[in-house]
């Protein structure tokens, strides 16, 4: 029984950090349609600059992530300028292999700066946890958790009630209609993608607060982050956030129960056994947007 | 296809048709006579990689036909090269079976493999599909890696290479011949496909696979039958990468390979062959070419360190496509067939 | 319009017709002076990926002892030079790097984890090029050897550790057998690792209560379960075959979470104190280097050895910054350059030609070694001999900041456990 | 205020689809623009609110001013905010969001929150059956619903001119006849002008005061509407009538007339 429970808080609060990374996806499908295959590269990024003003600069830690704020909007709109803006009107394939180069850019330049050593970023969370029996809950599992859960309300609040947020919608349908009623698209894609990059920042610093920060953290944002938002469905904060869940859940069982039986690292493949039986069931995901399709 | 002025196709057969010149067979024949000769004069640093480079144009040509020509997005494409590849290193080892006759068997086995995760896209659209051949890419490496008593697990496992009388694949020289004729073989099997009913019906259900079921189109066999001859070019191409390598692991086989593989296609031009063959070579060529340009970079700069040759590689590798995308999103192909119409009608603008 | 398309489609066509134009150049070739011989030596290895921390630090080592060889004029006549190819840690880039080497004229390849000498083995075989491994496995080392190694077999490795568990258990004082598992990567380092362990715990039931191995990926950063589940066990010693990254993961969520297990990594799961430092503080489980027979029989010798020519080769703020000195795979560098070392004043002394890849194999099997004060004499383990079942272990500790190794069991045949 | 003047639009730099188009609307006017399929009509709407570019076109002579403006260089959105919504063809409604929310994205360019309840309130005014479909799917309503629902979204930019083309596609003779008094009275009560492009151009004729014909990308035809309804040429080929009243046999009209008369 303790196992169980156990399982479920971890479940719970691993899926919480899972939902976080899946955030950053969704934010850019919304708005875009495009699968921004760098978020992960962008996570890792960010969190190494971090590292790199304190334990280089000295700066204190509020003040490199000011700094880091300010510089991942930069980032933002660089990236909408640059390389998202030309292919407009283009493949989306295409789009999601741009952003899957901007991702190679991105690791050589953590690469040039970190030169392939690990960072540790100070602890900013409280430590310590909440002993109940045999059950303990981590302080800071539990803080990025809240965190979370806040940064999911704050977006789904921007999305639902603001009017950038119902810009990102209209754009996201379609953007010749939406530039006839004379919303910028371009404004649009740009503030996306800031938005999208300060959940990068504010995501890298939550994993990195728990995690070394290393090139890893790129491939670990892909992994865990694909397989939350095609079970949520692509468009879904709220799909995101219970795709996030039930990937921790299923992974902490999968891991806890079924690991012993078949040798180990099915944890790895359970979140996709899952995706591919609910993929049958709801084609576009538990919360996705069904194509209207009319012929 | 733009043609030279004046010169009109007569009949569907000659509009359809591969070559419609006798220059273009000839060039064609001389190209290829060309690379034949290849293993007289280069290196075995430069076969090798050629052999590379073919492995990579079979499977990228597989998933063309589904990507490019069905319009269904695979991106376990890497993950059913292994199939193959454990298919000969399980068959070839535990079953004493030929590895020639291991050829056919590895891309019927991907072939079937491919279908079995090919099967939601009856259901299933656009990037979910994608999806749930991501699955298949974290599934089948799994699958392979635990299946211990036949495959080694993680271990990897030794593939004999294919002989006939003294002739073994062993060497690069020999594996190109071999990976040569192959990849000849497989292009032209791939370029008619696109040229049958097959390949329209394929076309059909890309641009709109509502409209194609009413035409009469029947979806679920066609897309299976996608899946299943883009997992066969797989299963060939995992043969190759077995005889290639003579040491199969199911590390070998990531997720990143298979995006790239999409990325080749991409790169190449969507829903062409011979944008599929550029594209796997171009970015194989430029993955290369980054590395040397990043090794001299190192030379260059050294203070920045030991990591700057990976750091350049990739920056350089990234910049490019990036560069390349924005400049030419409809890929190599495209670019190609402007080439080629402008420099048919200079010095005249239109 | 036009002319740009042209422009694009001329630049374009040369892109993919300079491959062709660079395989008819000849390969660069080091062009060495009259009386010098310049020996290649290929180094590939995870300089970025996730064992960097231990690529990168045996790389400087590699590269500092060569130079310290040069500079002393230890071999008189010979230039080495590194040529280095990152393959992250991604087997698939493996093939690539070795072809890239070859093409660099490289005289015999020093490489570390053991998928990637496998991958290479074939090709090396066929190409007769000489291939340093730091770790093997049995499939690596048969017939024919083309791959050598410096370290144990991992399995064997893995089951010195828990010998260690057994000779210093305190079975009257706490009337009861040491509860011991493992966590591994799920890659071939990893699944070796467990093979070993498992074998050897289950021959010695009365002396182990072995409670079984824990896969978990490659590239996985949550540790919650997996130290959960060890916890649940009730875990007395856990071993790791993960590299330092992972390692500190699952130490920073152990501590955060007060579980009383003590990790213990080592053998070829590399030693990087720097970053164990930085996430575990003073309150490193434990770090244990254990090596193969005629490999670091005084590894105190080595520490200072490596201690020397690390500061004659760094600068103060590099060692400071990238923790040379605290990482023992620097000191696996000069091992390796001590290799080279030998085999090439080996080659010499019988008057063959060390830029050979097959004299140097010829050396690599049967050669005595000259020692110079550091090593005893010695032979190559010829494979499968004595070197990769044999091993002895210490641990290391921090001693006034500088890491000093004290020996904790001496030879150790693992053979004998073995059926 | 709006003055097209004789533009020429070419397509991939190459294809010559508009030439020597002029046509002017004046304050709260409301014009049809009539003519084939292929004439050019939307083509014309297109150069007007800058949508060219999407389809790799551009007004290469000519120029386009509106309130005295030159705006032929002007992007989308640009336009728009001017003052000019075009309704285009083929209901694009914002699919998956809900009919409110496809009103709301009309408004994004007012900076007045308070006012946007009443705009809302007045478009729900125009189209009573919106506000009952307010919290549906846009993808989901029916022909008829999602035009008004494009209508009511320009209506809510207040724009001094709305183009819409073929607001009656698709739509049944009775929706169509709806449509077309909704857009009199806005006509009416807000003051906006038209620029109507329109294949029945009886219907549109009758709404109109002033009407254009194209063919084959040139305004061949222009005048007051009753005048135009009165031509006999108009008659024919738009309105297949020949006497008032009196259907035509289509077999009957003789093509080359058309060539003799227009070119």
């Amino acid at each position: 029984m303790d196992k169980i429970i156990s399982l479920i808080i971890l479940g719970v609060m691993v899926g919480g950090i899972y939902s976080l990374i899946a955030l950053g996806f969704v934010f850019i499908y919304k708005s875009s349609k495009i699968l921004n295959l760098a978020h992960g590269q962008f996570l890792m990024f960010f969190a190494y600059v971090t590292y790199t003003l304190i334990s280089q600069a000295h700066l204190p830690f509020v003040a490199a992530v000011i700094i880091v704020l300010v510089l991942s909007a930069l980032v933002g709109v660089f990236v909408e300028r640059f390389t998202i803006r030309p292919l407009m009107g283009q493949s989306i394939l295409a789009t999601i292999i741009m952003t899957f180069a901007l991702g190679f850019i991105v690791e050589g330049i953590v690469i040039l700066i970190s030169k392939g050593y690990y960072a540790s970023l100070p602890a900013f969370l409280p430590t310590g946890m909440w002993k109940l029996g045999a059950i303990n809950i981590s302080h800071q599992y539990l803080a990025i958790l809240v965190l979370t859960l806040l940064l999911f309300a704050a977006c789904m609040w921007f999305y639902q009630g603001s009017r950038a947020g119902l810009a990102m919608r209209a754009v996201a349908e379609d953007h010749i209609t939406t530039a006839s009623t004379g919303i910028s698209v371009a404004q649009t894609f740009r503030l996306s993608w800031v938005i999208a990059c300060l959940l990068a920042v504010i995501s890298g610093l939550l994993l990195s607060s728990l995690y070394d920060v290393h090139i890893d953290l790129a491939g670990y944002g892909i992994a865990k982050g694909l397989p939350v938002i095609l079970l949520g469905g692509l468009e879904s904060m709220g799909g995101a956030l219970v795709g996030g869940l039930i990937v921790g859940l299923a992974e902490m069982f999968g891991a806890g129960y079924i690991d012993p039986l078949v040798g180990g690292g099915f944890r790895e493949v359970v979140p996709f056994i899952l995706m591919v039986l609910i993929l049958m069931v709801k084609p576009y995901g538990i919360f996705g947007l069904v194509k209207i399709e009319r012929v | 296809m733009a043609m030279i002025p004046g010169d009109f196709s007569q009949s569907y057969e000659r509009d359809i048709a591969i070559f419609r010149t006798k220059t273009q067979w000839v060039v064609m024949v001389i190209g290829l006579a060309i690379m034949l000769t290849f293993p007289l004069f280069m290196s075995n640093y430069w076969l090798s990689l050629f052999n590379f480079i073919f492995v990579t144009v079979i499977a990228v040509l597989g998933l063309h036909l589904v990507t490019g020509l069905c319009g269904q997005i695979s991106l376990g494409q890497s993950a059913l090269m292994c199939v193959g590849a454990y298919t000969v290193g399980v068959l070839s080892v535990k079953f004493g079976i030929s590895v020639w006759a291991c050829l056919p068997l590895a891309g019927l086995v991907t072939g079937l493999i491919g279908m079995i995760f090919g099967a939601p896209a009856l259901r299933v659209k656009e990037f979910y599909l994608a999806m749930s051949t991501l699955a298949a890419q974290f599934i089948i490496v799994w699958v392979v890696s635990h299946l211990e008593e036949w495959t080694g697990g993680q271990l990897g496992m030794y593939v004999p290479p294919a002989t006939i009388g003294g002739f073994s694949s062993a060497s690069p020289s020999n594996l190109f011949y071999i990976g040569f004729i192959l990849t000849i073989v497989m292009i032209a099997v791939a370029k008619n496909i696109q040229r049958t009913r097959v390949g329209r019906a394929f076309i059909a259900i890309r641009d709109n696979d509502i409209a194609a079921e009413v035409m009469g189109i029947n979806l679920f066999r066609y897309k299976l039958l996608a899946f299943f001859i883009g997992c066969f070019f797989a299963g060939i191409a995992g043969w190759m990468w077995a005889m290639y390598l003579q040491n199969i692991n199911p590390s070998q086989f990531t997720l990143k390979e298979s995006l790239w593989m999409l990325g080749m296609v991409i790169v190449g031009g969507m829903g062409s062959t011979t944008g599929a063959v550029m594209g796997a070579v171009f970015v194989r060529g430029l993955d290369m070419i980054a590395d040397y340009a990043s090794a001299w970079a190192g030379t260059v700069f050294p203070t920045i360190g030991e990591q700057a040759f990976t750091a350049f590689s990739l920056i350089i590798f990234g910049l490019v496509i990036v560069i390349f995308l924005i400049y030419e999103p409809r890929g190599l192909y495209h670019r190609w067939e402007l080439f080629k119409a402008s420099y048919r009608l200079h010095p005249y603008a239109y | 319009m036009k002319n740009r398309i042209k422009l694009v489609g001329l630049v374009l066509v040369c892109l993919l017709v300079l491959p062709l134009l660079l395989a008819c150049a000849k390969a660069p070739s080091a062009t060495p002076a009259a009386t010098e011989k310049v020996i290649t030596v290929g180094y590939l290895n995870d300089l970025s990926g996730a064992i960097s921390c231990c690529g990168i630090a045996d790389q400087v080592g590699l590269k500092n002892y060569l130079q310290y060889i040069q500079d002393e004029k230890r071999i008189p006549g010979v230039k080495f030079d590194v040529v280095s190819w990152d393959d992250r840690y991604d087997v698939s880039r493996v093939a690539a790097g070795y072809r890239y080497l070859l093409d660099k004229g490289v005289n015999l390849i020093v490489t570390m984890a053991v998928h990637q000498s496998e991958t290479m083995r074939p090709m090396a075989v066929a190409d007769k090029m000489l291939i340093l491994g730091y770790n093997t496995s049995e499939l690596n080392i048969a017939d024919p050897i083309w791959c050598f190694t410096q370290q144990p077999l991992t399995e064997n490795a893995n089951a010195s550790f828990f010998n260690w568990v057994t000779q210093n258990w305190d079975y009257q004082k706490t009337g009861r057998k040491p509860v011991v598992a493992e966590i591994n990567w799920d890659n071939s380092m990893g699944k070796a690792g467990a093979k070993g362990a498992e074998a050897y715990c289950k021959s010695l039931p009365d002396k182990l209560d072995w409670k079984g191995t824990i896969v978990v990926p490659p590239g996985t950063m949550d540790f919650s379960q997996p130290a959960l589940q060890l916890n649940q066990w009730g875990c007395d010693y856990v071993f790791s075959t993960m590299v330092n990254g992972p390692t500190t993961n699952l130490m920073k969520e152990k501590n955060a979470r007060g579980y009383k297990f003590q990790v213990c990594t080592g053998g070829w799961g590399f030693v990087c104190f720097k970053q164990s430092k930085d996430v575990g503080g003073k309150d490193i489980d434990g770090l244990y280097w254990i090596s193969a027979e005629g490999w670091h029989t005084d590894g105190t010798a080595g520490l200072k050895l490596a201690d020397t020519i690390c500061r004659r080769y760094n600068s103060a703020s590099d060692i400071e910054k990238l923790g040379y000195l605290e990482n023992i795979c620097y000191n696996f560098g000069l091992v390796f350059g001590m290799e080279v070392e030998f085999l090439v004043k080996g080659a010499i002394s019988a008057g063959l030609d060390p830029t050979n890849s097959e004299v140097l194999r010829g050396q690599a099997t049967k050669m005595k070694i000259d020692p110079q004060g550091l090593y005893p004499p010695m032979t190559w383990s010829n494979a499968k001999g004595s070197g990769v079942d044999k091993l002895r272990m210490y641990q290391i500790k921090l001693v006034n900041g500088v890491p000093e190794p004290a020996l904790i069991t001496d030879w150790f045949d693992v053979t004998k456990y073995k059926k | 205020m709006l003055n097209v003047n004789n533009i020429e639009v070419m397509f991939h730099g190459s294809i010559l689809v508009l030439s020597g188009v002029s046509l002017q609307v004046a304050d709260k006017q409301m014009v049809a623009l009539l003519g084939a399929n292929g004439a050019g009509k939307t083509t014309t709407l297109k150069a007007i609110a800058g949508m060219l570019h999407v389809e790799d076109g551009k007004v290469t002579h000519g120029s386009i001013e509106f309130d005295g403006r030159r705006i032929e260089k002007l992007t989308v959105e640009e336009i728009a905010r001017l003052g000019i919504a075009l309704a285009m063809e083929g209901r694009p409604i914002l699919e998956h969001l809900n009919a409110e929310e496809n009103l709301l994205v009309g408004s994004y360019i007012k900076r007045e929150g308070a006012n946007i309840k009443k705009d809302l309130d007045m478009v729900y005014g125009y189209f009573p059956r919106l506000k009952d479909l307010r919290k549906n799917t846009g993808g989901y309503l029916s022909g008829g619903e999602q035009q008004m629902l494009v209508v009511g979204r320009c209506l809510m930019m207040h724009p001094k001119l709305m183009l819409l083309d073929e607001p009656s596609l698709g739509l049944s003779p009775l929706l169509m006849r709806e449509v077309f008094d909704i857009v009199d009275r806005i006509h009416r009560e807000e003051g906006t002008a038209f620029l109507i492009v329109e294949q029945n151009a009886m219907l549109a004729l009758a709404f109109t005061e002033y009407g254009y014909v194209m063919e084959n990308g040139k305004v061949v035809l222009d005048g007051v509407s009753e005048k135009l309804r009165a031509n006999e040429d108009v008659r024919e080929f738009y309105l297949g009538l020949s006497e008032v009243g009196n259907k035509k046999s289509y077999r009957e009209v003789k093509h080359y007339k058309r060539r003799k008369r227009w070119l």
